[in-house]
């Protein structure tokens, strides 16, 4: 083994109390160790999936005690993909805003390459931990990571989408709490393998109460629908770059805990429909309301939100073809909403309350930025040879399986909303003239390497999907093979 | 109406919150193989720390208190980059009047015992109830009561990153030196001693007194930076 | 490498090279472009054979391509059109704006059209007809005219014929276990009722968009007119084909062989008949030579569609015979107007009279394509329309005959109308500077015109492939025996050929041509326009003599209640109320934190109070 | 002996379960900021009273092993849930502390601390 899952954590931890010292010394460390940071991680992560591949999942306990007595980080073919999806992300944002805003003093930027490393730290802990209280303390410093980055800049709104986010947080975070504790009165143990063995023993009602505490507290950051008011506000307010770590990391990390709730803690049949019913609620409301969006981070926002509420009902369906369409939509998601986020926000840069008409005629002046929106535009609507229309299809192949035909017609029309915003947006791109005469600011060399990386993969995702279906396979046998995680989990000799 | 909605809301909801716990029951343990006891064996005999409480917060579940400590990180980072403004745009202290003569001599007379007792609440955390958050909370309540008493008195933004820094690196240190000699993050590497000494519990704790020094800088950062936004 | 792959890669790698080779130059640009669509179809023709097959596998799909008889005879269509009006192209782009985003989008398009009949699997035949969308649509918006309406209006009506496809093909997964069309040919048989109905009913609508049936064709007027003619003139002879395609293999190999599918092909049969009917009304009061070319297209594809859905040998021959004659001489009339379009600038027929003497070749082709359209002898299109009739009196489908024959005689009335509009009539002197277009885009409408006058003779030429294809659906060899199908062959012998009647009529014409010019000769003056039209009167400048204006207004009037009720307006009103709905929905997210928190308490009382019936 | 139980149920968790209503209802109704960080630190006590509450066992000594009671290990109370109470006050300090600046930061923009006038995001 070449490293160990302990160390995402550690790492980054570590180069975070570090940075303010270095700082001191050498100003530019606070931009460099980050990325150095992110990109170890990614590196981490791919040399422990080859090891996984061979030799099946690492369990890590941590300060030497076993499972149910430590925590313990589980690194299986499931977490670990998503810990590959995130960690890259993650270096691909703190690519794109290595020079992001140079003008920004050095305290403001130290701060949110702080912020932004533990954001992904977060995200990849509430992946990796086996411990459902540490996943609860994972998911707060994803949150606090959020508060900070979404009010990063002072001139605009952003305060209020933070002080939004933060009242939903807080409240989710409570009802966690309280969903924990049910759990542990019951069972006495907090360990997630150990409460899914003992879960038949609990009282029928107490299992149904927790449950929804969870989804509650949970869904307000997997943005499920009556509880994510915030999510557009903070997409809008965030920095461009942030919006993409939102949808492409945090969203992630907190449907993973639902998905690990559901499917392996809780032994309910109907929690799969309930995932479906908010899912499917979540998918229409979403994109209804992106269909009639002004503003463009705004429609980007809700657009993802939809997308998310796919990603349930692809759970939902509660197949491995389910959970492998689920997976490929989360990975083409967090792709192509990260390409759109970071075009999008050099189409409207600099724009007061960026609205879409902004766009008008950018095709002329930011040539490489308009394509490759366009390119993520394409693909998000799920149109081929792009990546999205392979995870569609298989999404509707799930659903075809599981005889969900009626299903399959209401994913499909409120697809065809989706593909007229995004349309839209792109014929204003091209076919519109631009009216006023602001100038437009060109996308930084970093900035454009990260787009750039995006867009390739998707294209090449689209082209050869096979390129990471051996992952998703893995990862969507690892998640429904519930007896082996408990099994792996609790018998780990040590 | 919308008063209306809430109360009935709460109510249900509270109907069935205490329907649940009513359910569980108070001071009656609903299971017989959790793992409080194996906390309260191991903590007894291998780790050989008194205060149960402690061994698990920071050995059992020390991920939790690491995690804990970066939520506290986090937040001082946090409320910094929110309250940023330009280095002349900071205001004075929005402390009103000077306190008396008599409340300054108090608190410079209370002010040492203040740190001395959180101190000692942190490094005897194994031993007794207290540990590294409770002192160094105490700690952060003398700089309080200092900042609140002396319209002037200033804590060194420097010194106070290099504290949170150090006892940072100090806490992740410790854990990646179980991790590389033993194989486990946090392990413990020191021997463990007796039960009820002041040296005992391995590495319990040094990294409580990290974590004390951290929280103690942490808090004193956030309240420093609160007490000096002013319009 | 199989040589299909080969073609393929070579569209899409060539597409994105000549995109961006306009950087060097624009005649390398051209030259690349017109390489790029013809060493494909030199390929395909030199080497593609029916054994030819190859499989690429993905873990969620096999793409499977290869070809099949049917296939064979579309892709003679698409591949001779995309080559003539590719050498149109470079003539008409010439000087124009974005050539590299048109060029990309037309080879995209002709590939992924290629891409579509070459594929066995439904994968593959989804992908491309997704990737002919987009670069269809990404065409239609080129000229930047009514984009948000036009463009979007295409490519909804689009997505909603290409995701009931989708739909039909994951059903299709779910039953069969696999995409290959073979197999859900074979296990059709075996599936329920349901199925049965809904898996081809979802197909015809995806085929149905394409090819322009009543309730599906809205898009199809704006967008014909909208993109540049030269697109249009693949669009309406190759693209729409793609969907008549795809109903032969539904209604040949699926609908044929279980009772209930009576019903759909009788349905689909009216549908066309009005289609055809409907649109071609609507093509007579169009003033603008595009728009009423474009109902024209719709009424054409009518036929064609009921000629397939009928499903007698002889109307699928009629059927498919059509579809390949359409696509010679409507692509014909699309180029003639995108040379008028060229040289004029405008294509409305109020406005442009008297070219007959500037645009002498184009008049020609224009004349020959709209004497093979109005379905009159010597010309190809006769012998499609005739077979047409026959086979729907010998089925007994006498009320489809007459619709049939009612739009195809009011279809004289257009035809007339887009003739005299733009070549006759008084002579202007806003047209006087208006000279022949160049030659590049006058030969390929002068090879189509030709080719309606060949298979007009020589009708099998293209009947062989047809009965190629047919026999390869299980019906029986209709070509060696087809004198006896048809009384159009069997009174004239036991050959198809109809070259000795034709030849026969073209050398008394010929004859009678060269006797009354020798004889007239010396009699010869040139003659104004104005003379003929003014019975002697002084006519004044404003007083606009072409009759284009205002054509056939009494025969308008008649049909007029008919034609008020618009399917388009219903249609858009339905979607302004559907966005409407949507700003309401919209309304949820009103600003308030905490209006948030107290959905998010709703929510949570909900889950509290129906979470145990949910979850069980 | 039932009913003293009864009467410690209804005490200690009805209290806990009223804090925690009084804090939500501080705020979703209140139109201050200020006063709604308050109700959700309310809250956040009332969810950590529940948590002691439930560690709590009948007759338990404090989880700490002193020089006499090293044998009584079944009597202590679970010392688990202390130990998470722990956390979790940190994390709602962390969390009120972001949440205070905010709140600074928001006065400083809008001039006002009504909620229900801090709504410039919205549709």
């Amino acid at each position: 083994m070449v490293g160990s899952p302990v160390l995402f954590v550690a790492i980054p931890l570590l180069a975070a109390f570090i940075i303010p010292l270095t700082g001191m010394i050498w100003k530019n460390s606070v931009r460099i160790i980050p990325g150095l940071v992110l990109a170890f991680m990614f590196a981490l992560s791919i040399s422990l999936m080859g090891y996984v591949s061979e030799h099946g999942t690492i369990v890590e306990v941590i300060a030497g005690w076993k499972p149910p007595i430590g925590i313990n980080l589980v690194f299986s073919p499931f977490t670990g993909f998503l810990t590959m999806l995130m960690t890259f992300l993650g270096f691909m944002v703190w690519l794109y805003s290595y020079k992001f805003k140079r003008n920004v003093d050095f305290e403001p930027s130290m701060k949110y390459f702080i912020l932004l490393m533990l954001l992904v730290t977060g995200s990849v802990g509430i992946v990796l931990t086996g411990d459902i209280f540490n996943m609860f303390v994972f998911i707060e410093i994803v949150s606090i990571s959020g508060y900070g980055l979404t009010s990063f800049y002072t001139r605009r709104d952003s305060a209020e989408a933070a002080f939004k986010f933060l009242f939903m947080g807080a409240i989710a975070s409570t009802f966690l709490l309280i969903a924990i504790m049910i759990i542990y009165s019951q069972l006495g143990t907090l360990n997630i393998a150990d409460i899914a063995e003992k879960m038949p023993l609990m009282d029928n009602k107490l299992k149904v109460l927790s449950l929804v505490f969870f989804i509650l507290a949970i869904g307000v950051e997997a943005e499920i629908f009556p509880l994510n008011g915030w999510a557009p506000d903070v997409y809008t307010q965030a920095p461009g770059p942030i919006g993409a770590a939102f949808a492409g990391i945090v969203v992630k990390a907190a449907i993973y805990a639902s998905v690990r709730l559901v499917y392996t803690m809780y032994d309910f049949g109907g929690a799969f429909d309930l995932f479906i019913i908010i899912g499917l609620i979540t998918f229409i409301v979403a994109e209804t309301t992106a269909l009639r969006q002004d503003r463009l981070k705004r429609m980007l926002a809700y657009s993802s939100i939809g997308q998310m509420g796919l990603v349930m009902i692809a759970f939902g369906i509660g197949t491995k073809e389910g959970v492998y369409a689920a997976l490929f939509l989360m990975f083409n998601h967090a792709i192509i909403k990260s390409l759109l986020f970071f075009s999008g926000s050099y189409l409207v840069f600099n724009k007061k309350n960026k609205y879409i008409k902004h766009v008008n005629g950018m095709g002329k002046y930011l040539p490489i930025t308009s394509v490759l929106f366009t390119i993520g535009s394409f693909a998000i609507i799920g149109l081929p040879p792009f990546s999205g229309f392979w995870s569609k299809l298989a999404v509707l192949t799930a659903a075809a399986d599981s005889k969900m035909v009626i299903l399959i017609a209401v994913i499909l029309i409120i697809s065809i909303l989706e593909a007229v915003y995004y349309l839209r947006v792109v014929n204003r791109i091209y076919f519109f003239d631009k009216k006023e005469k602001t100038e437009t600011q060109k996308p930084s060399i970093n900035a454009l390497i990260a787009m750039i990386c995006l867009g390739i993969i998707v294209l090449v995702i689209g082209f050869y999907p096979d390129l990471i279906s051996g992952y998703l396979d893995r990862a969507a046998t690892d998640l429904m093979d519930k007896g082996n995680y408990i099994k792996e989990v609790l018998t780990i000799n040590k | 109406m919308k008063i209306a909605i809430i109360l009935i809301s709460l109510g249900i909801l509270g109907f069935y919150l205490m329907d649940i716990f009513f359910g569980i029951g108070f001071g009656v343990q609903h299971f017989s193989n959790g793992v409080k006891d194996l906390y309260l064996s191991n903590s007894k005999d291998i780790l050989k720390v008194s205060n149960v409480v402690t061994s698990i917060v920071v050995n059992f579940r020390g991920f939790d208190t690491l995690g804990e400590v970066t939520v506290l990180f986090l937040a001082s980072t946090a409320l910094g980059g929110i309250l940023y403004k330009k280095r002349h745009h900071v205001g004075e202290r929005s402390v009103l009047f000077p306190a008396s003569r008599i409340v300054m001599s108090g608190a410079k007379l209370l002010f040492p015992s203040i740190v001395l007792l959180g101190a000692y609440v942190f490094i005897h955390g194994h031993l007794s109830p207290g540990g590294g958050f409770q002192g160094g909370t105490i700690i952060a309540t003398g700089f309080l009561l200092m900042l609140l008493t002396y319209r002037n008195y200033s804590v060194s933004h420097n010194r106070l990153v290099y504290f949170e820094s150090l006892a940072g690196i100090l806490f992740i240190s410790i854990g990646l030196v179980g991790y590389f000699s033993k194989g486990s993050f946090l392990e413990n590497v020191l021997p463990v001693g007796n039960m009820n000494d002041l040296f005992s519990g391995g590495v319990i704790g040094i990294i409580y007194i990290a974590v004390g020094f951290k929280v103690a800088a942490e808090l004193t950062g956030i309240i420093y930076t609160v007490l000096h936004e002013k319009d | 490498m199989n040589i299909i792959i080969l073609i393929l890669i070579l569209f899409f790698l060539g597409a994105i090279i000549t995109a961006f080779s306009g950087k060097i130059s624009a005649l390398v640009q051209d030259i690349l472009f017109l390489i790029v669509l013809v060493v494909p179809a030199v390929l395909f023709f030199t080497g593609v054979d029916m054994n030819t097959e190859s499989i690429i596998t993905f873990s969620q799909a096999q793409l499977t391509f290869g070809m099949t008889p049917l296939s064979y005879y579309f892709s003679l269509i698409v591949m001779g059109l995309a080559v003539l009006a590719g050498f149109y192209t470079v003539g008409q782009m010439n000087g124009k704006k974005r050539k590299g985003y048109y060029y990309l989008n037309y080879i995209l398009s002709i590939g992924a059209m290629f891409g579509i009949l070459m594929s066995k699997d439904f994968i593959s035949f989804f992908i491309f007809w997704e990737i002919m969308t987009w670069a269809s649509y990404l065409i239609v918006i080129y000229n930047g005219k009514n984009v948000q309406k036009i463009g979007i209006k295409y490519f909804v009506m689009s997505a909603i014929g290409a995701y009931a496809m989708l739909m039909a093909i994951v059903l299709i997964h779910s039953i069969t276990g696999s995409f290959l069309i073979t197999d859900l040919i074979s296990e059709y048989t075996g599936m329920t009722q349901g199925m049965q109905l809904l898996i081809p009913a979802l197909l015809l609508i995806g085929f149905g968009v394409k090819a322009a049936l009543m309730p599906l064709h809205i898009w199809a007027p704006d967008a014909y007119s909208n993109a540049p003619m030269s697109y249009t003139a693949i669009f309406s002879g190759a693209l729409s084909k793609m969907g008549i395609y795809g109903m032969v293999i539904v209604f040949l190999s699926l609908l044929s062989k279980v009772p209930e599918g009576a019903l759909i092909r009788d349905i689909v049969a009216w549908l066309a008949a009005i289609t055809a009917a409907i649109s071609t009304l609507w093509a007579i009061k169009q003033d603008d030579a595009k728009r009423l070319l474009a109902y024209s297209s719709i009424g054409q594809l009518g036929y064609i569609i009921i000629g397939v859905a009928i499903g007698t040998p002889m109307s699928i021959i009629a059927g498919l015979f059509l579809a390949f004659m359409h696509g010679v001489f409507k692509s014909a009339l699309f180029m003639v107007v995108g040379a008028v379009e060229k040289q004029t600038g405008t294509t409305d027929l109020t406005e442009v009279t008297g070219l007959i003497r500037k645009m002498p070749w184009t008049f020609l082709a224009a004349l020959i394509s709209i004497i093979a359209l109005a379905g009159i002898p010597p010309l190809g299109g006769f012998v499609g329309k005739w077979m047409l009739y026959e086979s729907l009196i010998l089925s007994d489908h006498f009320m489809l005959v007459i619709l049939v024959f009612f739009s195809s005689t009011a279809a004289f009335l257009y035809c007339y109308k887009i003739l005299f509009g733009f070549f006759l009539g008084q002579e202007e002197k806003e047209w006087a500077h208006v000279k022949e277009a160049p030659a590049i885009m006058i030969v390929p409408m002068v090879i189509l015109s030709i080719s309606s006058i060949v298979l007009g003779t020589y009708p099998q030429l293209i009947l062989k492939p047809i009965n190629a294809a047919m026999m390869s659906f299980g019906l029986p060899d209709t070509y060696g025996n087809l004198w006896k199908e048809s009384i159009l062959f069997n009174k004239w012998g036991n050959q198809i050929a109809l070259a000795p009647i034709m030849y026969g009529i073209m050398l008394v014409f010929v004859i009678v041509t060269i006797f009354l010019f020798f004889r007239n000769r010396s009699r010869t003056r040139y003659v104004t326009t104005k003379d003929i039209s003014t019975s002697g009167e002084i006519i004044k400048e404003h007083e606009n003599l072409t009759f284009s204006r205002g054509f056939f207004q009494p025969f308008l009037r008649a049909v007029e209640p008919v034609m008020k009720r618009q399917i388009d307006k219903y249609m858009l009103s339905f979607a302004k109320g559907v966005e409407d709905l949507f700003e309401f929905t919209r309304r949820i997210y009103n600003g308030n934190g905490q209006t948030y928190a107290i959905y998010a308490m709703i929510f949570l009382i909900i889950l509290l109070m129906f979470g145990k019936n949910l979850l069980g | 002996m039932e009913k003293y139980l009864d009467i410690l149920n209804v005490a200690i968790y009805g209290s806990a379960v009223l804090l925690m209503l009084i804090g939500l209802y501080g705020a979703l109704t209140k139109k201050s900021l200020i006063k709604i960080v308050l109700g959700l630190s309310i809250l956040d006590s009332g969810v950590h009273l529940l948590m002691i509450a439930i560690g709590y066992l009948k007759d338990g000594t404090a989880p700490i092993f002193s020089a006499g009671n090293e044998e009584k290990m079944s009597v202590m109370v679970d010392p688990i849930p202390q130990a998470l109470v722990l956390t979790a006050i940190v994390i709602g300090f962390g969390v009120t502390a972001v949440a205070i600046s905010l709140v600074i930061r928001l006065y400083r923009h809008h001039n006002t601390l009504r909620i229900d006038e801090i709504k410039k995001l919205k549709w």
